[in-house]
């Protein structure tokens, strides 16, 4: 099944397939960053994988990933689930790091996106509303990341930066 | 009505302390007279940082950890991230411990809809009476869960590899005793809560979400199921040994807050009909793998998942081959499933979106982690 | 016909508010000026009085309960079991152990050992990992304390291993 | 039984003698007014006291819960204790509210609560002012409530005060026309305004068997006027968290307290008056029949409150208009027509029954079918 699809990606975006991961446990595919909207949109129109688990994004010493996993569901299809499938996208450059949104295709990313930013910094271009989540706007540092220092902050640093309210 | 009157809207905060969010969960309305013009969730105030934490932590210290995530539940959590870590080192578990991972879970999953049921009813203005129900039936399920790991909700008992220790004397037939009395407390919510008129009033047609919408924003677990879709990790995507049960996965069609309180009334008779399946047939022998307290898995990555009581919840690791877990993500199903909460209440009245968020069934320590 | 709901709500909670008065915890007299052995856990049954009148009333505890850590002594010598190996400390995911010892290899001995309760998860990993057998989980659960004294000391953790009369770590967990 | 029955009245006529011996008669009858107005106010604030121990104790039983056992023997001192920490309280006035609002609301909403049980006949002989428009009386009384709701949740400056102030107008003004209505169906067949006529004509049997509908609606509106659960709204715990009074503390808060508990201990002693007889029965004395009733019909108020979850506001509003007032209308009219025949008793209360069943009926098949059912299509 898994092998069918990646001969589809192959056939239908030559180059945006980085490559396809032998050894990983569930099924990968590596993806340009540039094509990742059109893989997604074709992946959910054409192939069927409706739904996206969740993203996570990934500090890796030479670069970010962004991982998706997808899977299918429907009214009635228990047998015909397909998933996962593992999408990843490599986003090398580390100071200023930013791939386009998938918010529009699967609306869970939008929340899921704006967890990847709060964390590590990551800009979502084309998101509608990329703000920090669960720390607050102007936090210092991106938690998440292996730089990030790793200590107890005190109120006296922290206070400075905390917005002011009203701040919704 | 023809002519719409024109009124100011008002921004009302509904949250952080407010005695429905469900803990510390912000919501920021827009209102229109009582009717809901625009709602923005509001993340945050419980979070402390898990991911970081169990990176800097191995695999085995983990473990008390994931049982703060969702607090209802704690032993899905430890299922789940069990699942994964087996996954990620090639680990297989005793059958008994199999066996009795699916007890504690399915356990876990009636604990859980019961006490979903009853704070729906007190955001519904039940003064409390079914969630004191559901919180005495409950108790005898926390005892069991004291009995055999020592701590009523942390039990940190379920670990890669198997679990912490073989069942105590004479817990089967008490579970099984239990098991019949849960049946009876069913039978009990159904007559006292699903034909009342009030709460028919308040919930039929209320926060409707279609299944598209639902599986478009991710949505699993009984609010999924409710929508009418019939997707269900255990049967899916089969883990442990829950192919070996007959058990049905429930589905309602009209996805309104009464279908999401029926639907986990069924669930919680069929999370019972596995028990009954699973004391039945557990077999005996070792609860544990061994498994070197300082567990090295191969370089990789992995995601486990199964199906917690609220919707899926995995584990996402990837490990660089050291003791330590170089990415610790959560999935976490609450997050996920209150990401559609805008959606589905705004023309709705104040009353409703503390039924709605109640239906959705969210805890805060899994949302913020 | 409307109503029906209604009246089967009500006859539930009145069926239950009557059941109080037969079943389940009994206080014929107010509990707390009788303070009596500790409570049985009620057989599920759906019905009957719930409330246990805390302070004065307690559970008995179940064998593998998890309370503060304990120390426990060499029933032979009478010397605290623990040899100082910090494989506790190690294993502890909140940092909550802090073990002081004398001496290098052979001769190393426990001088003191730190246990911070205010840090304390109660997961028992530290008990799982010790390979003497030297400490375990005692069942004091009331450990809010006035003062500021959150770290507990050797002698205090050998105190309560005296109380709770456990000789042999991991006994209920055979 | 005549001496415990009479005591009351006779120890009143002894002081007024005495008094007279030496005072001008206005001021004797003054000063005996004021006597019963401080009995009633005491009796009022004893009352309450034990309602919200009953409440909480009678909930807890409902729950599986033991209530309140903490102070003295089965918690009988804790009305003290909430009284006394309620006095101690620090009273807090928000930065933005409307100050003199928010001082007068709770004065307003106090005094309409202890005057109506001017009109209510405890006993036999035991009414502080008999009125023969005691009826009209009752419903006036009750409309102020809401002015001072709305003066709370205005005064407050605080917005889930504002929606509960809302709420609160809207329900009690919806609430207020089937409510006369219904009393109007019990005046009717009494033939009088007064309560004191009204008791004594529900011999042999009381009105709630000759007039279940009325009894009905009446006792719904009661739940609504007091705002008391399925129809707290104005106050709606898990949605805008107190309402009107969420901006209240201590003594001030209290008066809400107290408003709002004799409020529902007012609407039983009326249920019990309109419907149920009032102080009739036999062997014990008046005043304890009453109270014995009351206590019941209190009993049941709670009961409600822990079984049944809240409507919505719209919902609220639409079973008044769409449901209680044309269904309080027939009834008025079956009522109406059948006193206006004029057969002898005994025709006339199967007619009264054939015409509630007929009314009462059709009314609940008919709301029965306009809800939602539980079949899952």
């Amino acid at each position: 099944m898994m092998e069918e699809i990646f001969q589809l990606l192959k056939e239908k975006f030559p180059e945006a397939i980085v490559e396809i991961p032998e050894e990983a446990k569930d099924p990968t595919v590596v993806i340009r960053k540039e094509q990742i909207r059109e893989v997604s949109l074709f992946l959910r129109d054409e192939v069927g994988f409706n739904y996206l688990s969740f993203m996570a994004g990934v500090d890796l010493p030479e670069r970010f990933e962004v991982v998706y996993y997808l899977y299918s569901m429907g009214r009635e299809p228990i047998s015909s689930n397909l998933g996962p499938l593992a999408i990843k996208v490599y986003v090398e450059d580390k100071t200023n790091p930013s791939l386009p949104t998938v918010s529009d295709i699967w609306p869970s990313a939008f929340q899921q996106e704006q967890e990847i930013y709060d964390f590590f910094g990551i800009v979502f271009e084309g998101h509608p509303d990329l703000r920090r989540i669960f720390m607050w706007e102007g936090f210092p540092g991106w938690p998440l990341r292996k730089d990030f220092e790793n200590r107890t902050f005190t109120f006296k640093e922290l206070e400075p930066t905390r917005p002011k309210a009203p701040y919704w | 009505m023809a002519v719409a009157l024109k009124t100011q809207e008002i921004v009302l905060n509904m949250g952080p302390q407010h005695p429905s969010t469900h803990g510390v969960f912000r919501m920021v309305l827009t209102l229109e007279g009582e009717t809901i013009v625009d709602l923005k969730p509001v993340y945050g105030y419980l979070h402390r940082g898990i991911e970081k934490l169990s990176e800097g932590r191995s695999y085995l210290q983990a473990v008390p950890i994931t049982d703060r995530l969702d607090y209802m539940c704690a032993m899905t959590n430890e299922f789940a991230y069990a699942v994964a870590v087996e996954k990620l080192a090639g680990i297989k578990p005793p059958e008994r411990a199999e066996y009795i991972r699916v007890i504690m879970a399915e356990f876990t999953r009636i604990l859980n809809h019961m006490m979903a049921i009853g704070f729906l009813f007190n955001d519904l203005g039940a003064y409390f009476t079914p969630v004191l129900y559901a919180f005495r039936a409950r108790e005898h399920i926390l005892d069991l869960f004291e009995w055999a790991s020592g701590s009523r909700m942390m039990p940190n008992y379920i670990r890669p590899g198997g679990v912490a220790g073989d069942l105590p004397e004479g817990f089967i037939p008490q579970a099984k005793k239990l098991v019949a009395h849960l049946w009876k407390f069913a039978d009990e919510l159904d007559t006292f809560l699903s034909e009342n008129e009030i709460f028919l009033q308040r919930a039929r047609g209320v926060g409707v979400l279609p299944p598209e919408v639902a599986i478009a924003y991710g949505v699993t677990g009984p609010v999924l199921r409710a929508s009418g879709v019939k997707y269900d990790v255990r049967r899916a995507e089969p883990y442990s040994v829950y192919d070996r049960f007959d058990f049905e996965i429930p589905t309602l069609p009209n996805g309104d807050v009464y279908d999401r309180y029926m639907l986990r009334l069924l669930e919680w008779k069929q999370s019972l009909r596995i028990l009954e399946q699973a004391l039945d047939q557990i077999p005996d022998g070792p609860v544990s793998e061994k498994v070197p307290r300082r567990l090295r898995p191969p370089k990789g990555e992995v995601y486990g998942r199964i199906e917690a009581p609220k919707g899926e919840l995995g584990f996402y690791l990837v490990s660089d081959g050291s003791d330590k877990p170089y990415r610790f993500k959560i999935r976490p199903t609450s997050f996920v499933n209150l990401g559609v909460l805008r959606e589905i209440t705004i023309g709705h009245k104040v009353a409703d979106v503390v039924i709605i968020l109640g239906s959705i069934d969210i805890t805060m320590g899994e949302v913020d982690r | 016909m409307f109503g029906l709901g209604l009246l089967k709500g009500l006859y539930t909670t009145i069926k239950h508010g009557i059941m109080t008065y037969f079943k389940g915890y009994k206080h014929p007299f107010p509990k707390r000026y009788f303070t009596g052995r500790p409570a049985p856990r009620l057989e599920p049954e759906g019905v009957g009085l719930f409330t246990l009148q805390y302070p004065e009333e307690k559970y008995s505890m179940f064998p593998r309960f998890r309370g503060a850590l304990m120390h426990l002594r060499d029933p032979q010598t009478g010397q605290p079991k623990c040899v100082a190996c910090g494989a506790c400390a190690l294993a502890c995911p909140h940092g909550v152990i802090e073990v002081v010892a004398e001496g290098k290899g052979k001769e190393r001995k426990l001088v003191d050992y730190l246990y911070n309760l205010g840090r304390c998860v109660f997961c028992r990993l530290c008990v799982e990992a010790c390979p003497y057998g030297a400490i375990e989980m005692s069942h004091e659960y009331e450990l809010a304390t006035y003062e500021n004294k959150m770290v507990l000391h050797l002698e205090d953790l050998l105190k309560i291993g005296d109380r709770s009369n456990v000789t042999e770590s991991g006994w209920a967990w055979k | 039984m005549t001496d415990l029955e009479n005591i009351l009245p006779y120890l009143g006529e002894l002081i007024a003698r005495w008094l007279r011996g030496f005072l001008p008669s206005w001021l004797v009858d003054m000063i005996m007014m004021a006597i019963v107005g401080l009995l009633i106010i005491l009796l009022m604030v004893i009352v309450v006291m034990a309602l919200t121990l009953l409440e909480r104790k009678i909930l807890g039983r409902l729950q599986d819960r033991l209530g309140p056992n903490r102070v003295g023997p089965y918690g009988l001192i804790q009305p003290v204790a909430d009284v006394l920490k309620l006095l101690i309280k620090e009273d807090i006035i928000p930065e933005k509210a409307d100050r003199l609002l928010h001082f007068l609301a709770p004065v307003i909403i106090v005094v309409p609560a202890f005057m109506v049980w001017a009109v209510i006949p405890f006993g036999k002989k035991l009414v502080a002012a008999d009125l023969n428009i005691a009826v009209l009386y009752v419903i006036a009384l009750g409309s102020v409530t809401s002015i001072a709701i709305l003066m709370a949740g205005w005064g407050s400056g605080n917005k889930y005060a504002l929606l509960g102030g809302f709420r609160a107008v809207a329900q009690l003004f919806s609430y207020e026309v089937p409510m006369a209505l219904a009393i109007l169906s019990v005046v009717i067949a009494a033939g009088s305004m007064s309560l004191q006529k009204i008791v004594e004509a529900q011999s042999p049997l009381p009105f709630v068997l000759l007039q279940p509908v009325a009894f009905l609606i009446y006792f719904i509106c009661g739940v609504a006027e007091t705002n008391r659960s399925p129809f707290d709204l104005p106050e709606a715990e898990s949605e805008i968290i107190a309402g009107y009074h969420i901006e209240y503390s201590g003594v001030k808060w209290a008066m809400f307290f107290l408003a709002e508990y004799i409020n529902t201990f007012a609407v039983s002693a009326m249920v019990v008056t309109l419907f149920l007889g009032g102080w009739k029965g036999p062997i014990l004395p008046s005043y304890l029949w009453f109270f014995i009733k009351v206590a019941i019909v209190v009993y049941v108020f709670f009961w409600l409150r822990a079984t049944f979850p809240r409507l919505r506001i719209d919902q609220l509003l639409n079973f008044s208009w769409k449901f209680l007032v044309p269904l309080a209308m027939a009834n008025l009219l079956v009522t109406g027509l059948v006193t206006k025949l004029g057969l002898v008793y005994g025709i006339k209360v199967t007619a009264y029954w054939v015409g509630n069943i007929l009314v009462g009926g059709l009314g609940l098949y008919l709301l029965g079918r306009f809800t939602p059912k539980k079949a899952l299509a």
